[in-house]
């Protein structure tokens, strides 16, 4: 369960950019629904930033299990930050995210304060779901964060769902729905990407194929692994990603969010990855069902360093402005730590029977 | 007041609320082009239009999770079952995602839903297609449950429904649609919770709901010839339900038969007798006697399925049996 | 609800082939599965008189149930009984066989007598579920008929488990199960073909695609038609087949079956048919859904005219010979009524408890 | 007498299961080369080969129906749910063709099956993932449902419904599978429907099943220093329940309080105190009372959830209340 076991290399170089106030500043809505003025060093070194916060809040997300401070199942997200970071990126603010369990990762980046998810994850009242969910369940109504959600594939028709609400109301937002690659064989993910294509929804279901459900690679699951063709099943255009490059996701994503924008057409992603660390906190990050041989050869595919890598060949980034990055992203892991360490439980009182139901109609 | 069917009652409910809140749309198998599977949303396909009145591929799972999803950001969908056996297929998304919502985002995601359709059994449709669903539903915190048995409380309570901020899970009676009765124009809303004594009496208290009713009143009316005076609880609401009803009621007959329509076990009869003596300890004279189906899954033969069912011959022997009359 | 709203037209013309004891001679187990000794001619007597069964059998259903004989749910077969003939005709006896609620057509095909289908549809203990399943569940362990089952798709996965235990307990024989174009939205078709597929199971999955579900055409349910790139999804091999000519069906389902029984993989086949009469007793066969034009376009290509023409064509079958056939059809069906409305209705005190529970351990 | 884990007591009954019946076979999610989710199978890919202990994708739906299938035909098969919550996904192919085969196919298929894994909660795992299901399970004729609390009623209970000609659910604690306790080697058989007098004493009745069995002790334990006699009865099998013992030891205490892990709306308690009602009307002394989870979705958070669950303390005040100390 060490945080190390599994955890990337990150070199040490120096960051010319400095964090913003939220975590990872949300472009502002423009016509294409990116961030047409971001400069491409400054995106890469948004990117970075992004992905940099997710490696470190998650390695003290270890550390705080080992205490006992997190309880409960926890899915470290350590390895496929590039997903999130990229397209988070190129959502506007008033996008959907809904995603599974493995959920830490995609919150931060889409914005929610570190502080605030990991007072979540202590259990604590002024956690993103004022502690009832746990690391699971992330919420951020604020974030249009939709969770967080513990049955494998139940949330693929949520999604579909909110897709729906967003045409029903003739928007020109997206949803975005990511899963697990061992997600693809449950039942709610053919009857909802049926209906997502049927309806014509402006849905981006992203697969985060990251080879193994827990302890079952890909192979032994699923009888035809080519995602293009499961796509077409639905009349739906599929396509495979690089997902340790944080650009080619961003690349994909925002193909198929303007897809989704303009012609109202979901897409399906998959975001070939790998996760570095066991499952859960339970599962060995190797030896079981992968050999340390295997994680050790994919591991060298880090998407930070690989992004890292390009800066650096590109002359963006200084070994020191990288290591001031770094330490800005763990000063702000820290800082959630004590927040969330320091924050009060809910009460037992008002809490526990609240919220079980509202009190209003309309 | 204008005499309906149950059906159309339930129609002018769907109708009056798809008017008055346009976030308000009803999803499911066959609902629009067909006019609903029975008929219950027949011609608001004409009025309201596609996008409100949604025909949904075979899926129970994934429409009824799109409405859950719907719902997360503002609309209040209306899901269909086309009957609520086929809502086991779906009933993960009931369970785990609507009704735990709120919950588990500490408040942020309230569940303005309905999921509604026909529930128990009707006439021979053997063991998969005949099947009474109230008391897993009532087991489950976070859903409110609705059982109307008249055309009055059908559409006062899907009003209700539709318009509370929770999902509600809204069990009509197929067998029921064709049945008839008063039914207040426009603004008639029952309110979720409240149970009603659908006939006084001193000697009996009969508590039953939903499709219950009619054999409840049955029961009361043939009593009543030998002169016994049964009183009938209509719950009209399985969750919450209205313990303060049914305590008065047996605080003064001191006697009671509950009738459902589904199977023994774990039964929503078994609630109410717990309730019963937990609220009514000292004023029993006789132990609760609890009518319902036999426990066996649904049989096909007609003579086999009526004995299956419960009827007012065995909710009057239970009524005598209280009654030491036996 | 009258029995000849849809019934397709039968000419009158005469029969060379007897009907033998049961309803459908079930061919011999032989090397290669199929009946090698059997003429042309004869063979297609027998399918002809397979479909003629089934088409009088259906037309005195309707008029049962239109005097209360039988209740429920009642879903007739008429204009599909290329399927069920042509099918059943390729099959050992030891085949297994697994299919939907519309299953009155797959019950006598595969022999099981009329009979005993009646008496189920008439709720009577000889019924072949002893009258505790109806129209919707016939059951026959003799026949290897493993019903009749009223949930949408629910029985595709049971179908894979049929055929994982042939393959479990090294056996040659196949699994076929009957499912309509509706349920391949569901999730549980989706499941159980991954896993067919995964584990190469001797299983062939047979869609009878008639264009509805209940009231919904296929185009408004699903989003890819092809069903081709639906079974490529599952790295499957999927067929259409012209089902109103029930050699077409005859001769997929013969190469689907070789390849189940040989290299254990399973096949999708979708049977391209169409539905005389109203989807259950309680719907018209046209006016809401689908037009008189197109129902009567339809039954132009009666499966059974289709037959009946090319032996015709072929000097195969007198007049007067189809005219001898079609009489012993409905003579079967005449003493299947009446056998069905003179035997008893099970026995509430023995019957209404029994057979919730067996009694026996192992 | 070998002391086990209840963990190592259910491999055992697996083993012993496997050898003696090769129609017998284990299938689910990470049962095979990951050696079960919480290490039940551990070991028995490698004893008994692929096609015995298989590694199914992510389909509850799926490979619950693939066991019905082969049920059918003639196979044993042993359905490991990674847990009963996903279950919901699959308990349409549960309650609708299992539980229903033999029925309506007038008694030509049984169902020699079993679907089991961890049922309840563990702790922290939040609102999905810690619901108790035998309520629901229990409310279906056609199945049987067993509870085991201790090692040795895992191990015979588990060899009972895998010889068991019908469909059996099997709902284990999680929190239990680490628990130790003495169990007989080999033959040890607990048969299903009976339930066991856990510990004896006078003064108060104490009905439970499954992990509620060690709060039960404890309750006891604690009663025992203030003089108070508690009898502990172990339902073990909700479905068939033992109304027998059950009534024998109220008829003795006069008082009961009923322990589970569930919601209490329609739950096992309420069925308790149905049958104990009408068993033991005129035995009980005070109004039956129950211990259950707090009408709430589980919540995550450590002292949340620790306040929503049924422990000692409040199995200690139930006692005192029907015995009037309160
Ligand atoms: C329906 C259901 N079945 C089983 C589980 C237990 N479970 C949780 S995560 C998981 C593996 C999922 O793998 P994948 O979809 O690839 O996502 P990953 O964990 O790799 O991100 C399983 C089996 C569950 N939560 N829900
Ligand atoms: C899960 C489920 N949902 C809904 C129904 C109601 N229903 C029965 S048949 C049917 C249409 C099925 O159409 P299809 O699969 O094309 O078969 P067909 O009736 O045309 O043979 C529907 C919706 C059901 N039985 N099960
Ligand atoms: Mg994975
Ligand atoms: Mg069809």
């Amino acid at each position: 369960m060490g945080a190390g076991a599994g955890g990337g290399r990150v070199t040490d170089t120096l960051s010319t950019e400095m964090p913003t106030k939220t975590d990872l500043p949300v472009p502002e809505k423009t016509d294409n629904g990116a961030s047409a003025t971001t400069s491409q060093a400054s995106l890469r070194g948004e990117l970075l930033r992004s992905m940099l916060l997710q490696r470190r809040f998650e390695e003290r997300c270890a550390e705080a299990y080992a205490l006992g401070k997190i309880g409960g199942f926890c899915h470290l997200y350590i390895g496929q930050e590039a997903i999130s970071a990229g397209t988070m990126s190129v959502l506007r603010p008033d996008d959907y995210v809904v995603t599974s369990y493995r959920d830490h990762g995609q919150a931060l980046a889409r914005g929610i304060p570190a502080r605030s998810v990991m007072a979540e994850l202590f259990g604590r009242r002024a956690g993103c779901s004022h502690g009832k969910g746990g690391s699971m369940h992330l919420f951020d109504k604020s974030a249009n964060f939709l969770g967080g959600h513990g049955i494998v594939g139940a949330h693929i028709p949520l999604a579909a769902g909110v897709a729906w609400a967003i045409k029903y109301r003739k928007g020109d937002q997206v949803c975005i729905c990511f899963f697990g690659e061992a997600a693809v064989n449950i039942g709610a993910f053919h009857e909802a990407l049926n209906m997502a294509s049927l309806w014509s929804l402006p849905a981006v279901f992203i697969i985060e194929n990251n080879r193994y459900g827990m302890g079952t690679a890909i192979s032994r699951a699923t009888a035809n692994e080519d995602v293009s063709v499961r796509a077409a099943a639905y009349g739906m255009t599929g396509e495979s990603v690089d997902a340790q490059d944080v650009f080619a996701v961003r690349d994909a994503v925002e193909r198929a969010v303007a897809v989704a924008r303009g012609a109202q057409r979901p897409t399906l992603l998959e975001m070939r990855t790998y996760r570095f660390m066991g499952h859960s906190m339970s599962d060995a990050a190797s030896g079981t069902y992968r050999s340390r041989e295997e994680l050790e050869e994919n591991m060298k595919r880090d998407p930070i360093v690989v992004l890292h890598d390009l800066m650096r060949k590109d002359g963006e980034l200084s070994e020191g402005e990288f290591a001031k990055l770094d330490e800005e992203q763990k000063a702000i892991c820290q800082d959630a730590w004590d927040f969330a360490d320091g924050s009060p439980e809910p009460s037992v009182e008002d809490d526990l029977h609240a919220d079980v139901l509202v009190d209003t109609t309309s | 007041m204008p005499v309906l069917t149950y059906r159309e009652a339930l129609t002018q409910a769907l109708r009056e609320e798809l008017t008055r809140d346009e976030r308000v749309f009803l999803m499911g198998e066959e609902v629009a082009q067909y006019n609903g599977a029975y008929k219950v949303s027949k011609g608001l396909l004409d009025e309201f239009g596609p996008m409100r009145i949604v025909d949904t591929p075979i899926t129970e799972l994934g429409f009824a999770g799109m409405g859950v999803g719907s719902a997360m950001v503002g609309l209040r969908p209306i899901i269909e079952f086309m009957t609520w056996n086929f809502a086991l297929l779906a009933i993960d998304q009931v369970v785990n995602a609507a009704a735990k919502m709120l919950y588990m985002s500490g408040g942020q995601f309230p569940m303005p839903m309905v999921f509604r359709g026909p529930n128990g059994s009707a006439l021979q449709l053997s063991a998969q297609h005949s099947q009474a669903w109230e008391s897993w539903l009532a087991h489950i915190p976070g859903l409110k449950v609705c059982t109307p048995g008249t055309p009055a409380d059908a559409k006062g309570l899907l009003k209700s429904a539709i318009r509370d901020d929770n999902p509600v899970v809204f069990l009509e009676g197929e067998m029921l649609y064709n049945t008839k009765g008063e039914v207040p124009d426009g603004e008639h809303i029952v309110p979720i919770g409240k149970a009603e004594v659908k006939r006084e009496g001193g000697d009996c208290t009969i508590v039953a709901h939903g499709k219950m009713i009619l054999v409840a009143m049955q029961t009361a009316d043939a009593l009543d010839k030998e002169g016994i005076a049964v009183e009938v609880v209509d719950l009209r609401t399985i969750r919450p339900m209205d313990i303060e009803t049914i305590s008065v009621s047996v605080q003064k007959t001191n006697r009671a038969v509950v009738l459902e329509e589904g199977w023994e076990i774990c039964g929503v009869g078994a609630q109410v007798v717990d309730f019963i003596q937990r609220e009514c300890f000292d004023d029993l004279d006789a132990p609760v006697v609890r009518v319902h189906q036999a426990d066996v899954p649904m049989p096909y033969a007609k003579n086999l399925e009526r004995a299956a069912k419960p009827d007012a011959a065995k909710a009057i022997a239970a009524v005598k049996k209280v009654m030491y009359l036996d």
